[in-house]
């Protein structure tokens, strides 16, 4: 790394170019003329050089450009936009979140407090957030009442992902019940046993009363 | 392998590597320089030719083995493993010198040499491998990145999950959570145990013959809750009266047939 | 955030090379060939292209250069002695670090054990940590032997640190396999394999040797 530069070769302009481009590059600042003619003892015309490059850039993706007093590679600008990658991401919702969904789908417009006090716990911070970066609840309005909260509701991009075809679509509360989805009942086993169809066997059938619950 | 690690010294890379290895005396002065009793040997060798592969590990052997005793008689410290080594170099030797036993199990001293040379030789090969990596232009030193990178971001786009399933679970969920206020716990009408040993107790006196255990159940078995209850009950309190040994027990038919009592015939 | 970037233009080569250009240039890190492919959606020989950009940038001051997975642009190696960067002093490894550095590059995956049955002295506390801190080595899995031990190989910044394409261009490796050098058992078992003829064998594919029981 203790190399002599002031040993310097014959100031090949080629070679010139060359340490200019790579000084430029590898600096975390713009590099002032000044500076790049410390580094080129013997250069006369460096400021031809950087002519000579910045020509040599032009119009490719990146750029040979002045900054105040120093001279910096910088990308194209035409270009700034497709640098960055767009990653499509999978997430899944936690259960909190699509519990609130539900809610503003089956109770829209319904403000924050409302959501709260049917839950009985009060929102955290994330949970709407993340409804709002999926595009499934907006603001629908206010409600015309003291301090005029504001009421939530779901946007189109929410029957969309859930492959609805209006709100009316969304089954009622009857017909959750009918499908099991919404099940009322206190989930005890001893009453599900007093229910069921399957255990009124015969009792004359000894052998299959004696056996019912034996491998159970 | 050492028990106990020597220090290492860092300024390696200033030293020239030696053409031959150093003598005896330099050794013993270097001795916290060296890593353990193969790194000595692996110095040691150098001594005698460059390439490894035609080394003489008896030689070597007795090269190692002056320079043990040259440590202890200067009272030199030196760790444990380097007289383990010492040992087992003295075992190698005496095997080199004596005709090898025939049918013997263990290895041959020419090949315990050879292994050892192998094991010199390869980690030879790892040290200047090290050297040759550590000659290359590196990354930061000679070879510079992008001193002003202006980021380049893969932006995570998040895409929700979520089934329609999901969401109509969650507002079952929900409304059932709403609904179900107040939990009213009826209670469970269930034939006791104690129940059924009394009846049982009671009834087997007039049975003096083979009977099915359902012959004992209590009356009023309309209710299936009630009657599973009171098989569990009648078959719990047979089996109790039969520990007692007041009843007998016998089921002919092997699993799932009938069970039948009495009373006990002794 | 608008999500045009899927209605790309015709895939102009140039064009696209400009935006691998670009790309390449705003990253410090290498960037791997799936990242620009993203980046380039309709183009289909994004390999042609670099391989283009390379042939533009060889012999300058800055060149395009393979780094395992990703490509990168780098100064030119001969220049480094008259850049005069300013550069935050690195630390010294210690030839117990380099050595192990070695042997982890040449004979990975490997485990603990035998970096030091190969060294014959315990590793000190010390001496993989400082190459996991500096970014060069890192765990690649389990060896399927009793205890599972934990094995070791070398990172795409070690490639990048140490200016080479992958890990075929290690220094030696050929020659190193040719001669046995790389078997990681202990000394007895390795030579007594070697004196079978077993590694006489035309040691093409290094999966024999290396990858042999490979827990990754």
């Amino acid at each position: 790394m203790s190399e002599d530069a002031e040993v310097a070769e014959a100031p090949d302009p080629f070679e010139a170019e060359r340490l200019i481009e790579a000084v430029l590059f590898a600096s975390a600042e713009p590099v002032t003329l000044a500076s790049l003619r410390a580094r080129l003892p013997g250069v006369a015309d460096v400021g031809a050089l950087l002519d000579s490059l910045r020509a040599r850039y032009s119009g490719r993706g990146v750029e040979l450009v002045k900054r105040g007093e120093g001279w910096a590679f910088r990308t194209a600008p035409d270009l700034a936009a497709r640098l960055h990658l767009e990653v499509p991401q999978t997430r899944k919702l936690s259960r909190a979140a699509i519990e609130v969904m539900a809610i503003v789908a089956y109770h829209q417009p319904v403000t924050r407090a409302e959501i709260e006090e049917m839950r009985g716990v009060a929102l955290s911070r994330g949970t709407l957030d993340v409804l709002l970066e999926a595009g499934w609840v907006r603001p629908t309005g206010r409600r015309q009442t003291p301090g005029r909260p504001m009421t939530w509701g779901t946007s189109q991009a929410f029957l969309d992902a859930f492959g609805l075809e209006s709100l009316a679509a969304l089954p009622g509360v009857e017909e959750l019940k009918a499908s099991g989805l919404l099940d009322t009942r206190p989930a005890m086993i001893a009453y599900a046993a007093q229910s069921e169809d399957e255990l009124q066997l015969p009792l004359g059938d000894d052998t299959v009363l004696l056996g019912e619950d034996d491998g159970a | 392998m050492a028990q106990e690690r020597l220090p290492t010294f860092d300024d390696w890379e200033e030293q020239p590597a030696p053409e031959r290895g150093p003598g005896l005396d330099v050794l013993l002065l270097d001795l916290d320089g060296y890593e353990g009793p193969i790194d000595v040997l692996l110095a040691l060798s150098r001594d005698q030719k460059v390439d490894l592969r035609q080394i003489s590990i008896l030689q070597l052997a007795e090269q190692y083995l002056r320079f043990v005793a040259e440590a202890r008689r200067r009272n030199l410290e030196i760790a444990a493993d380097y007289l383990v080594m010492a040992a087992w170099l003295a075992y190698l030797k005496s095997r080199l010198l004596l005709p090898a036993v025939p049918g013997a199990e263990e290895p041959s001293g020419e090949e315990m040499a050879a292994a050892l040379a192998f094991q010199l030789e390869r980690l030879d090969a790892m040290r200047k491998a090290g050297e040759n990596l550590m000659a290359r232009p590196r990354l930061g030193e000679q070879v510079f990145a992008r001193g002003a990178p202006e980021g380049l971001r893969d932006v995570a786009r998040p895409v929700f999950e979520a089934r329609l399933y999901d969401l109509l679970a969650a507002y079952g969920g929900f409304q059932a959570r709403k609904t179900v206020t107040r939990l009213e716990i009826r209670e469970a009408k269930l034939y006791s145990v104690d129940d059924a040993l009394a009846r049982l107790s009671y009834l087997i006196g007039a049975a003096a013959d083979w009977q099915k255990l359902e012959a004992f159940l209590p009356p009023g078995l309309a209710d299936p809750l009630y009657r599973r209850s009171a098989v569990g009950a009648t078959f719990v309190a047979a089996l109790e009266l039969t520990r007692q040994g007041r009843i007998e027990l016998r089921q002919d038919g092997g699993a799932f047939s009938p069970i039948r009592l009495r009373k006990a015939t002794r």
